[in-house]
């Protein structure tokens, strides 16, 4: 399974890049991409999350070619 | 009908709104509404008590423009308006740059100020926007927004 | 400083805001605010199920201006806000003419969009002008204002 | 003592005239002032009124040459 992965804001810089190609089995859900991309870093708790640029949880399932997103509380306006 | 969009550069808030309102006018004929509340987000050169002499608004291409579009969506059901507005500045940013203008217009001006209030605190906590400031020794995410 | 115009033909209530807003920026210095907000009443066509043509603004001279800054003193002092202005229509008008415009600055959102509201809503309490609107089969004098 | 009396609006209307220039002795309060002018006509529940432009209940007093103004509730904005 091929997903699209991307980092924003802070997280980025945390995490070191602002996208990531995944291609790996064994993905389910949002929480498992976080896994096979955040080498061991618990999930903050307040993430944000959202597959093809919708806002979901972390318990959300992904599939193929989908576009996973994890960032920082936003900060506009 | 509603209308969202981001600026790469330098708005005026309110020739944007004047213009936006004039094809209200001609969408809908003269005199259907009789409230506007607007609000506009103007940079600041200080928050937290520190001097910021600019600043990075980064946004997540896509989502954001979706994000305000259903912003605008959720207002004009929930508040009896005609139409809304919201434009928003992404990028780099100096002290008193407008960052933001939400407006709302109705037949009377409770639901005006409600739907104002909402599209802009809706956007605080949904809009995928972050801003970096920049300081004198250095440069900081910030964190959280605010309280309205 | 705040700022009360009456004015007896139509006036571009966002021009106002503006221009006064360019003051602003002169007087205090660029990023002193981060928040405006604004009202704009406009004249609709229909009030209380019937047609309206025209309306006619009659106000007291002398103390509605009184009256109005008052009423801006009364929010500078109720709100941490920068600033604030008052512009309002007299006279002959038609269908979308704008009414009034209330606005104010301020470095946080919530003071300015409470100010913004106190202004408006003690306008309407407070402030001696009379509406008397002109209808297919004469005219009558607007007995009270529509709850905000 | 002379006063200045003005009416407003639909006041006016009712009244039949916009101004009036009261001459009277016996004049102590905007109450009486009412009384002199509107011959006979009680005090709607919702007038409102003024002295030198600054809004006033009816048992405020009244001096000599002061400006006294009895309106309806008003409807700008």
């Amino acid at each position: 399974m091929s997903i699209k992965v991307l980092f924003f804001a802070s997280l980025r810089d945390e995490i070191g890049r602002g996208d990531d190609e995944l291609d790996a089995a064994n993905i389910n859900t949002v929480a498992d991409v976080w896994s096979a991309v955040s080498e061991g870093k618990a999930m903050p708790s307040n993430l944000l999350m959202a597959v093809n640029q919708d806002y979901v949880n972390a318990d959300a399932t992904v599939k193929d070619n989908d576009e996973v997103a994890f960032f920082p509380p936003v900060t506009g306006g | 009908m509603p209308k969202v969009v981001l600026f790469e550069g330098a708005f005026e808030p309110y020739r944007e709104l004047m213009a936006f309102e004039a094809g209200l006018v001609q969408q809908h004929g003269a005199g259907q509404y009789g409230a506007t509340t607007s609000f506009v987000g103007t940079m600041r050169d200080f928050n937290e008590g520190d001097d910021v002499s600019a600043m990075f608004l980064e946004h997540y291409a896509g989502m954001t423009e979706k994000a305000l579009e259903k912003i605008c969506e959720q207002a004009m059901a929930d508040y009896p308006i005609l139409d809304c507005l919201i434009l928003h500045r992404v990028g780099e940013i100096k002290p008193n740059d407008s960052i933001v203008l939400v407006a709302a217009w109705s037949a009377h001006r409770g639901a005006a100020f409600d739907a104002a209030r909402m599209l802009i605190e809706t956007l605080k906590t949904d809009a995928p926007f972050w801003k970096k400031e920049t300081l004198k020794d250095g440069a900081r995410w910030v964190e959280k927004n605010t309280d309205g």
